[in-house]
């Protein structure tokens, strides 16, 4: 027995003094009076919205009685409460259809979470110690209020800043009229798998500069450039379901699908055919198949329209772009880029997806790029089993949001260099990031957040950004407040989600919307935000649209349903802004990080199918989850082909070590078929230094080796552009857990 | 009397693992932690196995979920000595726990590995416990578990339809798995009326048990992963 | 219930932060003795916060289920909190001094801290559920003795499993396992 | 060298019984301190919860039903062959019997403990027995491990009386030579002995009829406990040769236990004028046959598994000829075969010390089998992506040879209470026709060359 283990069974007896009371909890504690009245034992189902991700599942929550510990009046006991239950996707959703990822199905432990914060909590220790103590919400509120009533007397607005998501929705809005009216900077969202090169591109080709919808369900040929959509991106619950539905939906017709990638994805196995392809290439092979589409007149190049002249050289036929250049720089045989484009030219309705590691290079939006023209070539876009584009109800408009919008902000490279530069923001308010975690150690994101004196969190939970900040004021949980959800895309009508709280918070937290509202009215200058409450907000939105039910009202029906879907009122609609690009983007090899003779290997960081860039860690089921395609569960691991292994003198579980210019961690090797013999991939999500009790010190964090490359035209992160070389130390020490044993089904007569 | 019994479309089946997590949440099965992880106690009544087949570049992988296949010939049957495992009327392999002893012989004779041991008392750390499902018992240390088709899901169905005088319909009854797959890869049902969903299914021509020639008379068809040229 | 340090992940022990619940909720029993209690079937003896008069309440013909609410409706039938108790209680005999004591719990917040009478240890592994039993007609009297007789609920009778099946055989109600045991 | 007289019988072997040596306490100290461990480790095991071992899905049974198995092999060297050399009425086992028929009493009570100590809840345990209960359940006579309990004690008791019957005479003559309180425990088990005629033709008759009654059952006990494997549908198990296989392996490492039991015996009793190298002699050709028989079965099982080709079965065939057990495997094939084969089949090595060191091989050699018929398999059914490999804890470890010590412990005390050699049959021996000449000769060679 280890020491771990000593200690864990030490707190369980020691805690046997409070455990008498589960078995019997009328045994000695407290009784206290409970808020609402509850049918022991009958449960109720309330409609909710999956907050772990922006594709905003519709939830149906599973409500019963239950005995909670609470603390009231500094006294512990027991309270009676109508406590949710189980999280199921809501049938009548666009989004889910009533199915729900397996992250969706943890989100409620975020709710019970042990380790969540309860209350408002100051600073007592230094900061990263993690040692705060209790405040009042009064006085809490009264700090921020302080202290940003000092910035408006210096007349130093400006040095205000928010970091977040990035999400959409209200919340969004809310913040960014708080910010535009108290006359700071605009929010600086930050994710670290964030689709922005591809908002571009979407902007560029299609004039929509927003996450596409492919119509799977329709579609007879589906061909994926690394998009791993059936897993970690974009609307993956919304897909699946169409994707099982293209499959085997339709009597007779069975959609095939391709995939192009240099890892084996999740959803990469589910291909028919999958492409290696080298990395950064992806956009090459693109051109290529237009090009043969081109050659053999299968379309003409004109059909491809703006997305087509937004690349250079697409009129003349993509001369450059045959298949031999395909080959020579992608590595996928001439004869097979022939036999793809040919398939996915004359099976109709084909459509292409890019999303992933293709656009994670210095060439991301050329990529992009080539996959967009790719579609609008064989006329793809806005098409049955094509590429649609969910209408986007324009929030701060049916919110009445009025005011200025606030300028885009930021991005947290822009805000960390001024911090360390002496552009020191003197307040930061986060909500819901943990750039810490997921930037490159080369942006110094922890060390700008060191230099500014005041941060507060909103978070919940003692991560590595929030561990920094002065005073938290923790948040709801999705099912104790309001919840929302604005899906940028997964269904071919507008959506918005919208849910009341399924429960009555556990603890002492509040809304955060209502938070701000409340600091906003408090200020010398009070901000005269339009709303009291955030709920306030919501109903404004929903009683602008048109309401799906004939005798309701649509915020009504919407509170009953979990959701709102239809025709967007043509004022209330996104407008589609983005304009056409200055000039043709053409194919300029992708840079790498790293030299390639040191580092012989591509680095692939990927977003792990339970804690997608970590944020997720927290969650023990997630945790415990076998990954689908290597079985481990509670550690982090390396994903290197079985050639690439044997060169390197590495055996299946052998700690390895993966260095970068940036820097080296060590890790476990699993052997993959699935990879190509110059990548190695590794997860993202663990190697938390300080994320609760379930995630803490356990595994390694992939993005310190990520170089700080960035694509060229958005300078979003190239997360995928770095090189690495790899080494063995040692033999396998235990650290990865494999639920698995076999990985062949058919079992070899001889060893 | 009704046959309930399960089909996996593995055409539609893309291995998310969102059955594994839903059926934990639904069944009160508690998470081991690490270190009991990596000495195989952990508890997973539906896993989705993968298998590799072929090398790069011609690589593919196969996915297959499987859980307890309630057997009509049920090997974990015959060996219990005390008759915690056993069939119902209805064509379950129920498990018993007030009458497991933990021999753990039916785990040993389950040929899908279906079963799994609590090697300790469940815990969870407060107020994860707030969580759980009072429609599914809590077991202890001891006790051997397993999928049971969500049986409290099939009783209460059963009692609702009786409630309301009237006959259970296909597709009412949806254990946590097939509620929350996305892919509407699984699909519960009557196997004695020809008629429903999972039914057609089974008699379809991509369909087959695991493990047939073992014996064990499964009431899981697996339909076949359709191939493309 | 003080706040205790937790373990970690990577051994050093976590503080929990103001207002955390710490401890572990597990299906062991606390004490050897309540596992020896349990295996020979011995149930303490509880202490109920009040004497509560059924008899009175029973007598002034109340029905059962208006203050066990959930009998009817579900697995559970419910013990009544002071909620329940001062629906009629804000008006009726508010001179008596018991219930002046409920009246001013319920204005400090407190509820009756009752102890269950009847009902199944965690490892009998019993979902049972009222409701169906009600609608098949099954007298409240057959499982819990005449309460009308009794201030406080008293265990008069023993619910093993003879007791369910039996009456299960002689109704032609399922005594398959899996109708009780999942 | 002629067998020792009445009057030295007695002296001799109601030595340790009168006589007390430190060496006792010793021994008995030391083997009750390894019990002891042996008992709070699994009472550690029994409040900590089963997760102390290295058992672990999918591989449910490791050391304990190794280690019960093996137990219950080792009981069958004592009653069975007892009985079958009574049977045969065959002159030489008169020195032999008792210490052999204590050896089955000893073995069996310690194996049939490791299914109990193996249940995931112990204190139910009593749920494998028949009793009326309020609930109408009874246990599942389809499962072997119903029948295991039936096995089991039938035989328990039959090699209980079947060892009571011939110290009652023994009993009595310690009765008659003690005084005190040890004069009325030994006069209640003497049951009132007498030595009357009548007596004696009724111990003869009761000896007749339990040395019948018991092959069968001690042939059957394996056979159930072979059951165990050979009912379930894992590779490798589900073969209709256990039956069989088990018998002769049980035979096999039981005579393996008796041997070493005997020679122990006979060097901390001083019993060399009573187990003679004859009886080394006579039982180590036993047990070269009993080696062939069980590799006969070993190669049969290995046979008929490569020749079936299935998938499933090849894949733990290859698992314990090359993989990761093979180390075990061959382990064991040198300990139960190689090495029984060269000291046992040729004469000149087949001495006391011979015997004795192939003895021990044996016994290392079954345990190993019993646990390679477990474990490989477990972790390699049928479907791979649930295969795994078990590795035993501290505690399992410490319970398994705890039981060694208890074997011990309970042979001390039988030594110190009866003695270990049935007296009355020595004497009567005495009186019985002169022996073969060839036999006389031989005995008296081994003896010489063995002095």
């Amino acid at each position: 027995m280890d020491r771990r283990s000593f200690i864990k069974l030490t707190a369980i007896t020691g805690t046997s003094a409070t455990l008498a009371s589960c078995g019997n909890p009328e045994n000695q504690f407290i009784r206290f009076l409970p808020d609402e009245d509850i049918v022991p034992g009958v449960a109720v189902w309330k409609p909710g919205v999956c907050p772990l991700c922006a594709a905003g599942c519709g939830l149906t929550v599973r409500v019963m009685d239950a005995d909670a510990d609470v603390m009231r009046d500094g006294q512990w006991g027991i309270v009676r409460i109508a406590a949710a239950k189980k999280l199921e996707g809501a049938a009548g959703h666009p989004i889910s259809q009533g199915g729900l990822c397996a992250r969706g199905q943890a989100a409620i432990q975020v709710t019970y979470h042990p380790d969540r914060i309860t209350q408002p909590l100051k600073r007592s220790g230094d900061r990263g110690s993690g040692q705060y103590e209790a405040i009042s919400w009064d006085a809490a509120i009264a700090e921020i209020v302080q202290r940003l009533n000092a910035l408006e007397t210096a007349g130093t607005q400006r040095a205000l800043a928010l970091l977040s998501r990035g999400r959409t929705g209200h919340r969004a809005v809310l913040t960014d009229q708080f910010l535009s009216r108290f006359g700071a900077r605009g929010a600086v969202t930050y994710q670290l798998f964030g689709d922005d090169v591809l908002r571009r591109a979407n902007g560029l080709s299609f004039g929509r500069e927003q996450l596409p919808t492919p119509d799977l369900a329709n579609t007879r040929y589906l061909l994926s450039f690394g998009a791993d959509f059936l897993g970690t991106w974009n609307s993956p619950v919304a897909q699946a379901g169409s994707f099982g539905h293209m499959r085997q939906g339709r009597p007779g017709i069975r959609g095939a699908f391709t995939q192009v990638e240099s890892r084996m994805s999740q959803t990469g196995a589910n291909a028919d055919t999958w492409v290696p392809v080298n990395p950064g290439t992806e956009g090459v092979l693109a051109l290529g198949l237009a090009h043969v589409i081109m050659a053999a007149s299968l379309h003409p190049a004109s059909a491809a329209g703006r997305a087509g002249a937004a690349l250079d050289g697409w009129a003349g036929g993509l001369a450059n772009s045959a298949p031999a250049e395909v080959e020579r720089i992608t590595g996928v045989a001439a004869a097979r880029v022939e036999r793809l484009a040919r398939e996915f030219a004359e099976t109709r309705p084909a459509v292409a997806v890019v999303a992933g590691p293709p656009l994670a290079h210095s060439n991301g939006l050329f990529t992009a790029l080539a996959v967009n023209a790719l579609n609008a070539l064989v006329g793809s876009v806005e098409q049955p089993g094509g590429l649609f584009f969910t209408p986007q109800v324009n929030v701060a408009a049916s919110s009445k949001a009025g005011g200025t919008a606030a300028a885009s902000g930021a991005s947290i490279e822009e805000l960390a260099k001024g911090a360390l530069g002496g552009d020191v923001p003197q307040v930061l308010l986060v909500d819901g990031a943990n750039p810490v975690f997921t930037t490159p150690k080369a942006w110094r994101v922890r060390a700008a957040l060191g230099k500014i004196p005041y941060i507060v969190s909103f978070s919940s939970f003692l991560d590595e950004t929030s561990i920094l900040s002065d005073l938290i004021l923790p948040d709801h949980s999705f099912l104790e407040g309001w919840s929302e959800g604005a899906p940028e895309s997964g269904s071919l009508s507008a959506v918005l989600s919208v849910a009341p709280a399924a429960m009555r918070p556990l603890y002492q937290t509040r809304a955060t919307g209502d938070v701000l509202l409340e600091i906003g009215r408090q200020l010398q200058r009070p901000l005269n935000l339009p709303w009291q409450t955030f709920d306030e907000m919501l109903g404004a939105t929903f009683a602008a649209l048109p309401s799906a039910t004939a005798d309701v009202d649509a915020w009504t029906d919407a509170q009953a349903k979990g959701v709102w879907t239809g025709t967007v009122p043509g004022a209330l609609v996104t407008g589609a802004a983005a304009a056409a690009p200055a000039a043709a983007v053409a194919y300029a090899e992708p840079v790498f990080d790293g030299d390639a003779g040191q580092f012989p290997l591509h680095f692939l960081p990927y977003p792990s199918s339970a804690f997608l860039d970590g944020s997720l860690a927290h969650l023990p089921w997630l945790q415990e989850m076998p990954d689908p395609l290597t079985s481990a569960m509670w550690s982090s691991w390396v994903e290197i082909n079985p050639v690439t292994a044997e060169k390197l003198g590495v055996a299946d579980g052998d700690v390895v070590e993966v260095a970068s210019g940036q820097g080296a961690l060590r890790s476990a090797a699993v052997l993959s078929p699935g990879i190509a013999p110059n990548v190695v991939a590794m997860p993202v999500g663990q190697g938390h230094q300080s994320f609760t009790r379930y995630a803490s010190g356990r595994g390694e964090n992939p993005v310190e080796l990520i170089a700080p490359v960035t694509d060229s035209a958005t300078g979003a992160l190239a997360w995928a552009a770095t090189r690495v070389k790899l080494s063995r130390v040692g033999p396998p020490d235990g650290r990865l857990i494999l639920f698995a044993g076999g990985t062949r089904e058919h079992l070899e007569e001889h060893r | 009397m009704a046959r309930w019994g399960m089909a996996a479309d593995l055409d539609r089946c893309n291995g998310c693992g969102a059955c594994v997590v839903a059926c934990h949440s639904e069944n009160n099965i508690s998470t081991v932690g690490d270190e009991q992880a990596s000495r195989g106690r952990a508890k997973h009544w539906i896993r989705v196995e993968r298998y590799w087949e072929g090398d790069f570049p011609d690589v593919r992988l196969k996915f297959r979920p499987v859980m307890c296949q309630q057997c009509d010939n049920a090997p974990c049957e015959p060996v219990c000595p005390t008759y915690a495992s056993h069939h119902t009327e209805d064509g379950l392999n129920a498990q018993v726990y007030n009458r497991c002893i933990g021999t753990r012989y039916c785990a040993n004779a389950c040929p899908y590995n279906a079963r799994f041991f609590d090697f300790f008392n469940p815990s969870w750390d407060k107020p994860l416990q707030l969580q759980l499902n009072p429609d599914v018992s809590l077991r202890e240390v001891g006790v051997m578990e397993k999928c049971t088709f969500c049986v409290q899901r099939i009783r209460g169905a059963q009692l609702q339809a009786r409630t309301e005088d009237r006959a259970l319909r296909d597709g009412e009854i949806q254990p946590a798995c097939v509620q929350g797959c996305a892919a509407k890869a699984l699909v519960f049902g009557d196997l004695e009326d020809p008629e429903s969903h999972v039914s057609r299914l089974a008699r379809s021509p991509r369909g087959s048990k695991l493990l047939e020639d073992v014996g064990t008379q499964p009431a899981v068809t697996y339909l076949a992963r359709a191939t493309q040229v | 219930m003080q706040p205790t340090a937790v373990p970690s992940n990577d051994g050093s022990d976590i503080a929990l932060l103001p207002g955390q619940v710490s401890g572990v909720f597990t299906t062991a029993r606390p004490t050897f003795g309540a596992a020896v209690d349990d295996f020979l079937n011995r149930r303490p003896v509880y202490e109920q916060p009040l004497e509560f008069p059924h008899n009175i309440h029973v007598g002034k013909e109340i029905a059962c289920e208006v203050c066990h609410e959930g009998v009817d409706k579900g697995p559970k039938a419910g013990i009544p909190g002071l909620r329940t108790c001062m629906i009629c209680h804000e008006a009726i005999a508010t001179d008596r001094p018991r219930i002046q004591q409920i009246t001013a719990m319920r204005d400090k917040g407190l509820d009756l801290a009752w102890q269950r009478v009847y009902g199944f240890s965690n490892d009998d592994h019993v979902r049972f559920n009222h409701a169906p039993h009600i609608r098949n007609k099954v007298e409240c009297a057959t499982c819990h003795g005449n309460v009308g007789e009794q201030t406080i609920a008293q265990r008069n009778v023993e619910h093993t499993m003879g007791f369910c099946v039996n009456c299960h055989n002689e109704r032609k109600a399922s005594i398959d396992c899996l109708t009780c045991h999942f | 060298m002629t067998q020792p007289s009445g009057s030295k019988i007695n002296d001799d072997l109601l030595r340790p019984l009168f006589h007390t040596s430190w060496r006792f306490f010793l021994l008995v100290a030391v083997f009750g301190g390894i019990v002891a461990l042996g008992l709070s480790t699994w009472m550690w095991q029994a409040r900590n919860g089963y997760g102390i071992t290295g058992i672990k899905w999918p591989v449910y049974w490791g050391f304990y039903i190794t280690s019960f198995v093996f137990w219950i092999g080792i009981s069958h060297a004592g009653t069975l062959i007892s009985a079958i050399l009574r049977l045969v009425n065959a002159g030489w086992r008169r020195p032999v019997t008792r210490c052999a028929e204590a050896i089955t009493g000893f073995a069996l009570m310690i194996g049939a403990t490791f299914p109990i100590i193996h249940l995931g809840r112990p204190w139910l345990a009593f749920w494998l027995a028949p009793y009326p209960s309020d609930r109408l359940i009874w246990p599942n006579f389809r499962s072997p491990l119903v029948w295991d309990f039936f096995a089991i004690n039938t035989y328990l008791t039959g090699s209980l009386l079947f060892l009571f019957l011939p110290i009652i005479p023994d009993f009595a003559v310690v009765r008659d030579k003690s005084t005190g309180l040890r004069r009325k425990i030994y006069g209640a088990l003497a049951m009132g002995w007498r030595g009357t005629p009548k007596q004696w033709h009724r111990l003869e008759t009761a000896m007749q009829i339990m040395a019948v009654a018991i092959i069968p059952v001690a042939v059957s006990v394996h056979t159930i406990v072979s059951f165990d494997f050979s009912m379930a549908p894992v590779p490798t198990w589900n073969t209709t040769i256990f039956g069989p296989y088990f018998v002769a392996g049980a035979i096999f490492s039981g005579i393996a236990g008796l041997l070493i039991a005997m020679a122990l015996l006979r060097k901390f009793l001083r019993l060399e004028e009573y187990l003679l190298p004859l009886h080394f002699d006579n039982l180590g050709k036993l047990l070269l046959v009993m080696a062939l028989l069980w590799g006969y079965f070993v190669f049969n099982e290995r046979l008929v598994t490569y020749y079936g080709n299935e998938p499933a079965h090849m894949a733990v065939f290859w698992r314990t000829q090359s993989g990761t057990f093979a180390p075990l495997y061959w382990t064991m094939v040198t300990c139960n075969f190689v090495l029984p084969l060269i000291l046992l089949g040729i004469r000149r090595f087949r001495t006391i010390t011979g015997c004795v060191i192939a003895s021990i091989g044996i016994v290392i050699g079954m345990w190993l089998e019993r646990f390679l018929i477990i474990v490989p398999a477990l972790g390699h059914k049928y479907l791979p992506y649930s295969f795994g490999i078990y590795r035993p804890t501290p505690p399992e470890i410490i319970i398994a040879s705890a039981t060694f010590g208890a074997m011990c412990l309970l042979y001390v005390l039988f030594a110190k209470t009866v003695p270990i050699i049935s007296m009355w049959e020595l004497k009567a021996a005495d009186h019985l026709p002169a022996k073969h000449p060839h036999s006389t000769a031989k005995e008296q060679r081994l003896g010489d060359s063995h002095a």
